[in-house]
């Protein structure tokens, strides 16, 4: 069996996944052997290649993301939404229930801290915020979900594991299924 | 007027969250440098009308790698309101976590991220230049290294029962007591992670030694340091008081509570940036660039905590004969001596007969309207700032976050680089790396501000004023 | 495009509860003859509206505690029915029908009109209460689409110049 | 007052008719009236008091006649002609030939602007041939608001019938041999709910008429209680007497005033003249009867729901069983009919079941009154044997699509029903036909689209109502309904793709067979109907990639 | 009293007439997911989680308010059944802003709970996300509208057990929400007596103590089925 092709990657969210990915420790190693980490937050690489699986932090927050998420689908065989922003928005999703200006507007113009001189980020080579923050679902096909915020370790590894051999991992038979 | 643009971006901006424009002036030199930080969530907003209690819960997803630190401020924040002091008892389990959460991010940062290019050089494979690689080259290295990450994280495992957005700080103290056997299976750890971060030490050293030039060139501008400090001006982490300190060692502000944030600090929206600009208010906006992180607390420091950090702390200050080090690249070396320090105090509190102690929290009801908390976190002092009305409703919430207040110098950082690597189109050689590199040392906090780890891929794209490609410039 | 949904904001204009005020002598008569059976609270309600207009709410009180209901029952019955509201629906109101042979015959196209004439939104009133805008799920003229109820007059087979005429002609706005 | 003093009054009243050379009926039902047909009548009376006509010539305000987009309307009896646009300004034209000199005004006969003969005898006219008028009876040959033009036409015989010649279980009998079923929508055999009231044994039983007529496209029940209300209160006390009620409650809508006013005076009338009340026309039995004025809600035509705000409470319906025939207002045994339904329980006790149940179909039996509205030359309100083709309503009685445009569908039976497309003209308008095409009967609105129509628009406008009027207790109808909306919205704004459609359709079934009360089971019916007629016209809406 | 024979799952039970179909199955140890039901306060049929399906019939039924009848078959897993309770979960999800993550609940909830049970991974229908108010002004609860599901729990234990029916529910629709009084702040109720009993009734993270933070919740809803069956002993 040749080693399969591992993506992570980290759009609107706040790395915790990748950190409790991180927490899978040393086995690490026993998913080196089965895949090579491609592209991720944590690896060197260029351009998102072609991979296996891909698994994805965050919810999508801005035209850039939205663009990167239809890239990776295109690219990938298997997409892993991966924890509750990338699943529900959750966190990230909570600037949902307000206007996107008065959200900008509490952060830079109205801060406690803010000198005189308030005013709303708009440069061009910014990416462009989108008014509603979306699962990954909304844009595209997703796969495979785990929720949890961040996941356990060991359910990621549960996840990853099951892939790399070929079998479709259930959480909720695993008793994996958490939100939160 | 022949204005030109340089503007640099992750290939395909993958993963990217930041990227960088830099402007020319008619003579083709740099004018200015641009570093835009592309993440922004709205949590100022959306606390708003909640709850302040609710805060120890919300505050540390906004960030994974410093989430402690964040639910450290947010209760400390929250004391304030209810005019509240944790237990004796919680404040060590309270340090055991923040330590354990400071042991975990320096152990990503120089094991995961950092040591495949100490290790295996830049010229290296990118393919093989990371922890992966690291394992198959240099596996004792690599275990050890993640099995130091895992020493932090399990800290807060054991105290919480949770790794990452811990749940049992709460105002007054903690919500669960830390038991016998929890604090025998950490004691176990020490020796082991003594001995990883003395190799991490030796390596950083020993790259210093082979690459001085590099490394004592590297943006080495000085500008303002902050810094928490202990009563006596030890270094601290967890709960202290605030010292500015300028590029020539001097100390300008000193035991300065935290409370009283809003008379040093302010910051400043730019147009360019999600990230705000902070800088030390008594200098201005353009003066009053400071600094935080490890190489901030050391160089404001006057010693370590602990014995064999304190060594190592020494060896450091003799560096540069007792001033402040303003060379970037020591940001690896002051985190490894931070690591030795986690790992001793770790071990201290551990002993504490009263770490086990059942009497972990206060109770009472809120006092005041307003609270502002502190913390150290990997990155720099953080600070929240929460106002209610008098039922508890947030009313306004200010969050001052630790890569936000390396922002500025990020960006004098990179035009620095700039300046010395680009001239018209010629863009030298190198650029890019080095770029990349100025970013890293800084270990920016991913999530607050961009995902600088690994080799950010990138182009630079050198445009007229009509947005005509002029040129192009990969990496490698 | 919504119904009348009222808001949960209090009248801005709240008025004094008199009991010499004729219009609460109307409801406390009213009570009497119900004999101040909760039961009878849609029907007091309806009393209390056709003397005030709309629903204030120190008259809510009034008859809560007249009926000896708890005040959420009474609210949460008042923002149950369309028909009850808690503002001032406007000195003159136009109502709109959007049953579906309206709709099929172009109210919306008559709200837009409205809307760009008046500033007003279903459900709105100008700033100096002349006129307020609702909505109406069907009045029961169907033969008649598109229909509109100004003040309390039918108008069958309106257009839009007619409806902004008659509109007009009642505030006065001419 | 016993029945001999009311059989006195009754053949006054006949007598009084039989005196007058002429009736002019002016219809006041609402359409007309917000035409201006009140003043119309004004002047009519006056003008005919000042040529001292009043003698022989009765000007009475009628209910509604039928063609409600050519009123004011002006009818002419025995002759039967009407007249229509009628002002005060062509109005002596009206008297001076029709009255005076006896000879029709051809310019002005109903439907003039547009049949090339118009009819002087309406009841020839296509719009009233395929007609029969069980229930709208006399609605629009008499005042509504004097009982004695009620007596004149045989009103309240029926119910003398039943309290002196009939036991209730012999009514209950007669009902069911009718086979009438509920007007109101569902199609429940009146004659099967009595009964199931009858047989629960209790001091206390109500009678309700569910008169909340709220779909938007529909003013059947508004226009028999504007048009006939002492029908409907005879009906109802034969129902008191059959199921053993002392208590009746007519529950109208608030947007009526004008049904409530009649209705409420009606009740005044029929007490007066014993008709209801203690001891009947001398009898056992007593009934009382009160208006109770709806607030503007659609659910409230659910029978749990409107109990509720009977007893003043939030409208929203409970789960069945217990249904209201054991435990309906304040935990009483409860007979709920819709208006439609006890218009038509005189005729039945007066005839005779069998006599109604002969009309129709065999599974339907009786007529129907249908609301015809939308893009259709000849909108109103008719009254048609069950089983009367959609073709014969649309193109003979409506006469045809407005604007010579091409038939595109109608919908019946309003946000619970469902649109029927060109291919099922042929479809005979009965509940089980309508049933399988998906659709329901519903009360009886019926609205005529053309080509113009978007069905996903159409769709999107229903769910919009439902979502508004969903009570907001159960899940899948509080935010089914909305989730559907939202979707549908999407849809419509070709901003969906294809997994949002399946979403979509995967809600409709749920929200059908999971909500509590019917408003949520039938709130997907329209969107259902239009994606099993019109599925193309959602898919070009779809975006082709994700 | 005469027991009847009921089949649940093809399995026959003796069970006391005048019980609901959920009271049979629960004493009978078969699971019968619900929200709205709460032992001791009048049952509603809100939720439709418990619907089941009985022979003959032909909608589905909600056991709590349906009574059992001599020889009544009735199903409580069928496919069907799962996948509605699937959906009705999702779409309690999707209503408001339910974030498990930074709720006070986290981890004792009931809806995250039935989450759980319906094998629910992820909401395939859009979120609301309505702007809800968080009601502070009472001295020691938080009513927080964002995590508020309408079981109308609260609303029947404050009317029946209390007595004191400080809540209602106002407006219909989506647009429901909880109200104390006339809509006014909790805490400047003229009729909530402070007993608390709302916040041990409300199955998740909408009513809680002010005091505490995630992972402090202790609710017991057991508590108000048990006062309502002490007070009927005394009687």
């Amino acid at each position: 069996m040749s080693k399969k092709k591992l993506a992570t990657v980290w759009l609107g969210g706040c790395s915790g996944c990748h950190m409790s990915l991180l927490d899978i420790d040393e086995r690490i190693l026993d998913v080196a052997k089965l895949a090579d980490i491609v592209k991720s937050p944590v690896v060197d690489g260029k351009e998102f290649p072609e991979v296996d699986i891909a698994l994805v932090e965050g919810s999508v927050t801005s035209d850039e993301h939205h663009r990167e998420i239809l890239h990776i689908r295109k690219h990938c065989k298997t997409l892993i939404a991966f924890g509750d922003c990338a699943v529900m928005t959750n966190v990230t999703g909570m600037r949902n229930y307000f206007d996107l200006k008065d959200v900008f507007e509490t952060s830079y113009v109205h801060a406690i801290s803010n000198d005189h001189i308030g005013l709303v980020p708009d440069h061009p080579s910014l990416l462009k915020l989108n008014d509603k923050v979306v699962p990954l679902q909304e844009v595209v096909k997703v796969d495979f979900v785990i929720p949890g915020c961040p996941p356990d370790a060991d359910t990621i590894f549960y996840v990853l594991f099951e892939f790399l051999n070929d079998r479709i991992p259930n959480l909720s038979e695993a008793k994996k299924l958490k939100y939160g | 007027m022949d204005k030109r643009k340089i503007f640099i971006s992750p290939v395909t901006r993958i993963e990217g969250h930041a990227n960088i424009t830099i402007e020319l002036d008619d003579n083709g030199n740099v004018s200015d440098a641009l570093f835009h930080v592309n993440e922004f969530r709205g949590f100022e907003k959306f606390c708003e009308g909640r709850m302040y209690t609710e805060m120890p819960t919300i505050t540390p997803r906004i960030c994974g790698i410093c989430p402690t630190s964040h639910t450290l401020a947010s209760v400390k924040a929250c004391e304030m309101i209810q005019g509240l002091r944790p237990t004796y008892t919680a404040n060590l389990l309270r340090r055991l976590m923040h330590i354990g959460q400071n042991l975990s991010s320096h152990a990503l940062s120089f094991f995961h991220l950092s040591s495949p290019d100490f290790l295996m050089g830049y010229d290296s494979d990118p393919a093989k230049r990371n922890i992966l690689g690291m394992a198959e080259k240099f596996p004792d290295i690599a275990v050890r290294g993640i099995r130091l990450r895992k020493f932090g994280q399990e800290l807060s495992e054991r105290i919480t029962g949770k790794k990452i957005h811990i749940m049992g700080i709460v105002p007054g103290g903690m919500a669960y007591p830390l038991t016998e056997e929890n604090r025998k299976a950490l004691l176990k750890w020490i020796p082991e992670a003594l001995e990883t971060v003395h190799l991490g030490i030796n390596i950083i050293k020993k790259f210093h030694e082979e690459n001085a030039e590099m490394v004592n060139t590297f943006a080495t501008s000085p500008t303002l340091y902050l810094g928490t400090v202990g009563p006596g001006g030890e270094h601290e982490l967890y709960d202290g008081k605030l010292r500015f300190m300028d590029g020539d060692g001097i100390i300008l502000q000193d035991q300065l509570d935290p409370t009283r944030y809003l008379e040093f600090i302010a910051e400043r929206s730019v147009n360019w940036s999600y990230l705000k600009y902070p800088y030390f208010k008594p200098y201005g906006f353009d003066r009053g660039f400071y600094r935080v992180g490890p190489l901030a607390r050391l160089n404001v420091c006057s010693r370590m905590k602990t014995p064999q950090a304190q060594e190592e702390f020494e060896k450091f200050k003799h560096m540069s004969g007792g001033k402040p080090v303003h060379g970037t690249f020591y940001y690896h070396y002051t985190r490894l001596i931070e690591a030795l320090s986690d790992v001793e105090d770790a071990e201290r509190i551990l002993k504490d007969p009263e770490v086990t102690s059942l009497n972990i929290q206060h109770h009472g009801r809120w006092n005041y309207t307003e609270g502002i908390g502190s913390s150290e976190a990997p990155r720099g002092t953080l600070f929240h700032h929460y106002k209610t009305d008098e039922t508890g409703k947030l009313l306004k919430v200010n969050l001052l976050i630790a890569t936000g207040q390396n922002n500025p110098s990020m960006n004098r950082s990179v035009l620095e680089v700039a300046r010395q690597y680009v001239k018209g189109d010629d863009i030298k050689e190198g650029m890019l790396n080095r770029v990349e590199s100025t970013i890293r040392c800084y270990d920016p906090c991913l999530s607050c501000s961009t995902h600088a780890l690994g080799q950010m891929p990138m182009v630079i794209e050198v445009k007229d004023k009509k947005g005509n490609l002029v040129k192009r410039v990969e990496r490698n | 495009m919504t119904a009348t949904h009222h808001t949960h904001h209090h009248p801005a204009h709240a008025h004094e509860l008199s009991k010499t005020d004729p219009r609460v002598k109307l409801i406390a008569a009213k009570m009497k003859k119900e004999g101040y059976k909760p039961d009878a609270l849609i029907e007091i309600l309806h009393t209390a509206q056709n003397a005030f207009g709309f629903l204030p709410k120190e008259v809510l009180d009034f008859i809560a505690k007249e009926l000896r209901l708890p005040p959420s029952r009474v609210y949460s019955t008042v923002t149950f029915y369309h028909f009850f509201s808690l503002k001032s629906k406007g000195e003159h109101t136009c109502l709109v029908c959007t049953g579906t042979a309206c709709y099929v015959k172009g109210a919306q196209a008559l709200l837009n009109k409205i809307e760009s004439q008046f500033a007003l939104k279903p459900g709105q009133v100008t700033a100096d209460n002349k006129l307020g805008v609702q909505v109406a799920r069907c009045i029961g003229a169907c033969g008649l689409a598109p229909a509109v109820v100004i003040d309390n007059d039918v108008h069958g087979k309106v257009t839009e110049e007619a409806v902004i005429n008659s509109i007009n002609e009642k505030i006065g706005n001419i | 007052m016993n029945r001999h003093e009311l059989q006195a009054i009754v053949e006054k009243a006949k007598d009084k008719h039989k005196q007058m050379k002429h009736k002019i009926c002016v219809c006041c039902g609402a359409g007309c009236i917000s035409s201006g047909s009140e003043e119309v009548l004004k002047k009519l009376q006056d003008e005919i008091k000042t040529r001292g006509l009043d003698k022989e010539i009765e000007v009475v305000p009628s209910g509604c006649m039928g063609p409600c987009n050519q009123g004011p309307l002006v009818k002419h009896l025995p002759e039967n002609t009407i007249y229509q646009h009628v002002n005060c300004e062509n109005l002596d034209r009206i008297i001076q030939s029709q009255i005076v000199e006896g000879k029709p005004i051809e310019d002005m006969l109903l439907f003039a602007d547009s049949r090339e003969k118009p009819f002087v005898n309406a009841s020839e006219d296509p719009f009233f041939k395929k007609q029969l008028k069980i229930a709208l009876k006399d609605c629009g040959d008499i005042n509504p608001e004097e009982i004695e033009d009620y007596f004149a036409v045989g009103g309240y015989q029926a119910l003398d019938k039943a309290l002196f010649r009939m036991s209730p279980e012999e009514v209950i009998s007669e009902v069911k041999q009718s086979r009438i079923r509920g007007r109101g929508g569902a199609g429940y055999p009146t004659g099967l709910k009595w009964e199931t009231v009858y047989k629960y044994v209790s001091p206390q039983k109500y009678v309700i008429c569910n008169g909340d007529e709220g779909d938007p496209g529909a003013f059947m029940d508004r226009s028999v209680l504007e048009g006939n209300p002492h029908r409907i209160i005879e009906g109802m006390t034969i129902a008191g007497y059959a199921i053993g009620a002392s208590k009746g409650f007519a529950y109208i809508r608030g947007e009526y005033p004008l049904a409530i006013k009649r209705f409420e005076q009606a009740i005044k009338q029929a007490t007066k003249h014993g008709l209801l009340g203690k001891n009947i026309l001398g009898s056992e039995f007593s009934f009382e009867m009160e208006v109770r004025i709806g607030a503007g809600a659609f659910v409230c035509g659910e029978e749990t729901a409107l109990i509720a705000s009977i007893e003043g409470k939030r409208g929203t319906p409970k789960p069945r069983p217990p249904f209201p025939a054991e435990s309906g207002l304040w935990g009483k045994p409860t007979l709920i009919n819709n208006v439609e339904s006890f218009a038509a329980i005189a005729p039945i006790i007066q005839n005779d079941g069998e006599w109604y149940s002969e009309t129709g179909t065999a599974k339907s039996a009786g007529t129907k009154v249908f609301a015809l509205a939308g893009k259709i030359n000849y909108s109103g309100l008719i009254e048609v044997p069950m089983g009367t083709t959609l073709r014969e309503v649309v193109f003979e009685i409506g006469g045809g699509i407005q604007g010579g445009g091409e038939f595109k569908a109608a919908q019946t039976g309003g946000p619970s029903g469902g649109c029927i497309p060109a291919e099922h003209l042929d479809v005979k308008m009965d509940y089980e036909s309508l049933t399988s095409l998906g659709s329901i009967m519903g009360s009886g609105g019926l609205i005529v689209m053309d080509q113009s129509s978007d069905m996903v628009d159409v769709a999107r406008f229903f769910m919009e109502f439902c979502m508004d009027e969903s009570c907001g207790k159960c899940v899948p109808c509080r935010v089914g309904t909305k989730m559907m909306h939202d979707l549908l919205q999407k849809i419509y704004d070709g901003k969906a793709s294809q997994i949002d459609l399946d979403r979509l359709e995967e809600l409709a079934v749920y929200v059908k067979e999971t909500s509590l009360c019917g408003l949520g089971g039938s709130a997907p019916n329209p969107l259902l109907s239009t994606l099993r007629h019109f599925r193309q016209e959602y898919e070009s809406k779809i975006l082709k990639e994700a | 009293m005469n027991k009847i024979s009921v089949t649940i799952d093809e399995k026959k039970f003796d069970v006391e007439p005048q019980k609901t179909i959920l009271e049979v199955c629960r004493e009978n140890g078969i699971e019968i997911l619900t929200m709205c039901h709460l032992k001791g306060i009048i049952d509603i049929g809100a939720c439709r989680l418990c619907l089941v399906e009985v022979e003959g019939i032909n909608k589905l039924l909600s056991a709590c308010t349906t009574k059992v009848a001599p020889n009544m078959s009735i199903k409580t897993t069928t496919d069907r059944i799962k996948r509605y309770q699937r959906i009705t979960t999702e779409l309690f999800f999707a209503e408001r802003n339910h974030v498990c993550a930074v709720c006070v609940s986290n981890g004792k909830c009931e809806l995250q709970n039935l989450g759980y049970k319906v094998e629910l991974d992820h909401i395939r229908y859009p979120h609301l996300f309505p702007q809800c108010e968080v009601d502070t002004s009472h001295p020691w609860y938080v009513m927080d509208h964002n995590r508020c599901i309408m079981c109308t729990r609260c609303v029947r234990v404050c009317n029946e057990v209390e007595g004191a029916h400080n809540w209602d529910v106002m407006n219909r629709g989506h647009q429901v929400r909880i109200i104390s009084d006339f809509n006014t702040p909790w805490g400047q109720s003229t009729t909530c007596t402070s007993c608390g009993k709302c916040l041990h009734a409300c199955p998740t993270g909408a009513i809680w103590p002010k005091a505490i933070v995630q992972g402090q919740l202790e609710k017991n809803p057991v508590m108000v089925t048990e006062l309502v069956e002490r007070r009927k002993m005394k009687l």
